[in-house]
């Protein structure tokens, strides 16, 4: 099977989408690139990470269409396009991004349902990239999908791997409901065996990258790899562990996650964002009120501190939970017992 | 372009209907049955049908928190309409959305919006679905004085130029934004012409002339069905009643409403032009309108009243298609 | 003692901390009303919810100031004006606005101080007003705290009476921090008994209003009140609990809950936003990770269910978690044992 | 207003300060050593500078991510800077904040901004604490071409008018937003046209003469003084680098960047103006001024890379005041 990059899997889901769905669009800035300016290059980037790249050239700019620095009108184009009848897929660049188009997402597209009774279809993908550890400071490194995951009405999903994403990327498109999507920066050039055919992944069901009794890990996103590497250092000592990773975070996998702890009796949550009012919270709390019958220890959550984001290399190490964090959880819940 | 008798005869229809709904839901939210709070859409009625009147169902608008009168325009029940507001289980959405959201997709109404300035964004959406059909249908986006200082607002402007998307921007100017002044919260004093810095061509009109309105929407159309982009429409209009139901005015002279009510009635105006015009109308036929309208009005009221509350099951329904 | 609103008491405190500091201002939409317009009443209304009404005669229009309809440009001129060494209190009119400004809030605000190491002050307040059960729809209803609660760098208070809301604008105001005011609706017309003078209540110090063995019942803002009926309705069947406001839900008073849960080993949280990464879970986590020893039952969340807020009133009731669900979660935790 | 030498020997030094910083940084990003991503401003000194020379540090400044031109030009200690952008704990911001968010309040230098659109409402504020103190300073928002199309731009510039508050937009149309023309993004091709239509006086300059930045910003800050309320200025200017390191720049033609750093150089022009003004610099004291430069540069990367790194206890320090 090939190897392919997440970005690449990404930008394959996209062409696959366009091409077998003409309602498909993609729409944002310089999702192409290149549109005004004087070399005449049409298709000058692809994207500021290279996501779009191709999709120009092959479906025109009728359909990846570029755009002014307009996150509102973006956001909100793209809404407005759906509930008309389209799918479009609009690139917020930088999740942190979602402050100036908040209004177009918590209060419009998540709410145009309930609120006109059922009577609308909003099949939106808003894509964004999200994630610390590349130095880009506070405003450009944040995992923020715990706002979106708080509000009713939205999906969200948070890809951990190359294959993962493509299939949830075309669920995304081809979903009835608005879809937030979470890709993170540095996953982008990960690798890994996604098949050329287009798949689907569905949302809501959780992925068991491992499988063992002594406790429960929940990563997300970036997380799984560094708990997989933290599992990896474990199992020489012995320590097996189920390693869940939820894909999207609304909506939430809760059986596998409730399964899993009434076998293990212990629960370990990583997670990428601050830990107040976060996903981290979020399952703790899923756990605390409907596995606690099974819970054998306090439930353990490996994240961030309460701050932003800090710029330098040496302060952002320490920011970002790490392999070594994780282990140091699991081993603490291990060592408590009821 | 001149209208047919039948067409006038819908014209006056819809501005009546409008009029009349709000006229009488001013009575009832007295009564307290109404819930949440209601932004009447009284003394504009002639922008709502103006601008709507040229439209088809595959045109679509983006609404306002004062939307009543574009839902009428537009073509929505109006029984429907009342439940709705009633917050009744068989309103046009359920009982879910309530005044300030009522939506429907089949007559190319893409709701009302509680959020000033969040419509504008969806109909720079829907044009560009317009646009990629290729059928020359439009989408318009009803603002009102107050929601073209947001920001969102002046985004879909400019996209809508960059894109030449078939947009036309509605701004209606009733003079304030709840108790504000336009002269004080537009610092240019002048949204059509700051609509026009951005590249569209903007014009101002009279409000209460529905022929004055219809026939600059006319060209903003011709214009956006043939590619040529946005446009920005000023309608000077005024509102007969406070911002929402109960607000004592104090920011307005004492005699302005009554004053207006007097010189800027759409309805009146379009009377008095019937039959400066000779009469395509006769005031008989008008009258008959008026009953038609009235007892329209009257029997939606009570359907309303009469209809079933939404029950509790459907507190959680409608959230997601699929979950 | 004088009998005061909690709409006067906030009043009172704007009022008195005008005059006592000429750094405060406030800003917002129609925070005096009549700008412009016909009248030539200058203060037409003094705020939509007539918060700040008497503060334009008595402090002028250079530090009582009326905006256009420009979320961003208000909370960012606040934030500019609070870099710059005023203490201003910007009106954000509905809570549910924050989605036309959150960049302003979140990314500018919250993470100045931190960006800037430590070199900045930006002592802004932003008052807001929220909560649902006025039939007001989906968009003017939420009680969307625990967006802000989630972002380091800002503080949060929820005020539950008249008595804190004084004390807690106070302090707000004299706060070098920024601070997130939510003020519930249906709060505004209830009274209390408020001291004329000025005082200050401080941050993350909760409210202990009940005491009792048997539970621990947390409760935020207007949920305080009809926890307090339930816990009436109770106290006739023997059970008696602690009621903890905590007042303010960042900071937290982690200590209070926490030594209170250690006593009754149950705990239950009411809290009227939706379910998902909420200050309920938010709480709940923190008693699952380091009050975990002491639980004797589940967790029980009380909250409205993963939806918009509905119009309709008799949808409306059902959404508010009310005195009867709140009984009915505290029976179910004395229910259940270990 | 005629500089004096000494004048124009700072106005020269800072605009030289700024291009070596930035040159400089383009070698040493290379190597690797830099963390995160720098968007460098050689190109637009003049304009920094033009603006920045008739303020005093009670007078604002609301920066970009595009922003160490601003601080140098605002006074900001360059080796402070250098050690920000290196990550280190003695940097202007102890290493927290980066090359996107160097600030210096005691400079009125209120924060570079990594949002697209961030600094505005910000200036407008800062303006209104001047206004309050009346004591006749002012404030100035620095944007981008691509900017100008945020939201929130558009409505701190509304308010400003509104409030006839102190403050100066400054459009800095380097011709690009990221890899998008301003020709596409701009639906109105003119950025002081726009900017006009909301009520306030605006003007294009020529960005590579400090001379014409310089006395534009004369004409507004003396409006401003004087509560004539706030002012636009667009500079055409140019970046000599991508849009951030790395970049290559598909979307310009293969050789404008070269034509331009002859035709554009605000360096060489300012030369070339001494020289027809009859040397109130010579060519020696530049050349010193040049070989200074190049020195207190050298000595701040030096400093950098020798300074310590912020150790792990600062991790959460600086959230708050007290918490
Ligand atoms: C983002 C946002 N800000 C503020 C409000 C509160 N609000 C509702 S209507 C209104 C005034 C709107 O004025 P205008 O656009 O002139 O419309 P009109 O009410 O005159 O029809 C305001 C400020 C809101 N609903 N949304
Ligand atoms: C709200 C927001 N949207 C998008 C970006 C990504 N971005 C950073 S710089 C930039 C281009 C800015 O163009 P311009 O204002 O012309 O400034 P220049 O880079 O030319 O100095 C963009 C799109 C951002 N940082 N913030
Ligand atoms: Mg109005
Ligand atoms: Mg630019």
């Amino acid at each position: 099977m090939p190897q392919l990059s997440m970005r690449d899997a990404i930008n394959q889901a996209l062409h696959q989408e366009m091409a077998r769905d003409p309602r498909v669009i993609v729409l944002g800035e310089d999702v192409s690139g290149g549109a005004g300016g004087s070399s005449g290059e049409r298709e000058a980037s692809g994207g500021i990470f290279g996501v779009t790249k191709g999709l120009l050239p092959k479906f025109g700019a009728g359909r990846v269409i570029d755009t002014p620095i307009s996150e509102s009108a973006i956001v909100g184009a793209a809404a407005g396009a759906a509930l008309a009848g389209l799918r479009p897929v609009a690139e917020l660049m930088f999740a942190d991004f979602v402050g100036v188009c908040m209004d177009q997402i918590y209060n419009q597209i998540a709410k145009f349902r309930y609120m006109f009774g059922g009577k609308s279809t909003c099949p939106v993908v808003i894509r964004m990239a999200m994630g610390a550890g590349m130095n880009m400071g506070a405003q450009h490194s944040q995992s923020i999908y715990a706002f979106l995951t708080a509000v009713p009405g939205l999906k969200v999903v948070v890809p951990s791997n190359a294959y993962d994403a493509k299939g949830l990327m075309i669920q995304a498109i081809r979903d009835d409901d608005p879809v937030m999507f979470f890709e993170h920066k540095a996953l982008y050039p990960k690798k890994a065996e996604v098949p050329e055919e287009a798949y689907t992944l569905a949302f809501g069901e959780a992925n068991v990258l491992r499988e063992g009794d002594d406790a429960t890990v929940v990563a997300i996103g970036r997380m799984v790899s560094f708990a997989e590497k933290a599992l990896d250092g474990l199992a020489a000592q012995g320590i097996q562990c189920d390693l869940i990773d939820p894909r999207s975070t609304s909506p939430l996998d809760e059986k596998t996650i409730l399964g899993s702890v009434e076998n293990t009796g212990r629960l370990i949550v990583v997670d990428e964002s601050p830990p107040r009012c976060s996903v981290a919270s979020d399952i703790a709390a899923l756990v605390a009120s409907r596995g606690f019958e099974s819970l054998q220890a306090p439930v353990e959550m490996v994240t961030p501190p309460h701050s932003p984001v800090p710029f330098s290399p040496a302060l952002e190490r320490a920011y970002v939970p790490g392999p070594q964090k994780i282990a140091d959880a699991i081993r603490r819940t291990l060592a408590a017992r009821r | 372009m001149t209208l047919s008798p039948e067409r006038l005869a819908q014209v006056y229809r819809s501005m009546k209907l409008i009029r009349e709904f709000e006229e009488r839901l001013h009575t009832e939210i007295a009564t307290g049955e109404i819930p949440g709070f209601t932004h009447l859409y009284s003394g504009q009625e002639a922008v709502a049908v103006g601008v709507c009147e040229a439209l088809s169902d595959a045109d679509y608008i983006a609404s306002t928190h004062r939307g009543h009168g574009h839902c009428i325009a537009k073509g929505c029940d109006v029984t429907g309409m009342m439940k709705e507001i009633y917050g009744r289980a068989d309103g046009l959405c359920k009982g879910k959305g309530g005044s300030m959201h009522i939506a429907d997709f089949g007559k190319g109404m893409l709701g009302a919006n509680a959020i000033v300035g969040g419509g504008p964004p969806l109909a720079v959406g829907a044009a560009i679905a317009c646009q990629l059909r290729g059928a020359g249908n439009v989408s318009v986006a009803f603002g009102g004085d107050g929601s073209c200082n947001q920001g969102t607002v002046f985004e879909a402007m400019n996209l809508a130029v960059v894109l030449k998307a078939p947009v036309i921007f509605v701004f209606e100017n009733n003079g304030y934004s709840e108790h504000t002044g336009v002269d004080y919260a537009v610092g240019s004093k002048d949204i059509a012409a700051r609509s026009a810095g951005f590249g569209m061509p903007a014009e101002k009109v009279d409000g209460s002339d529905f022929f004055a309105v219809h026939a600059a929407m006319q060209r903003a159309l011709q214009r956006a069905r043939a590619g040529g982009g946005p446009s920005t429409i000023e309608a000077l209009t005024t509102r007969f009643f406070g911002h929402f139901e109960g607000d004592p005015q104090r920011y307005r002279a004492k005699d302005e409403v009554a004053q207006q009510r007097r010189s800027m009635d759409c309805l009146a105006r379009f009377r008095a032009r019937m039959e400066a015009d000779g009469g395509p109308l006769t005031a008989a036929q008008l009258d008959a309108i008026d009953a038609e309208v009235m007892a329209e009005i009257d029997a939606a009221v009570k359907a309303a009243k009469a209809a079933p509350l939404p029950p509790e099951s459907e507190l959680t329904t409608d959230v997601y298609i699929n979950y």
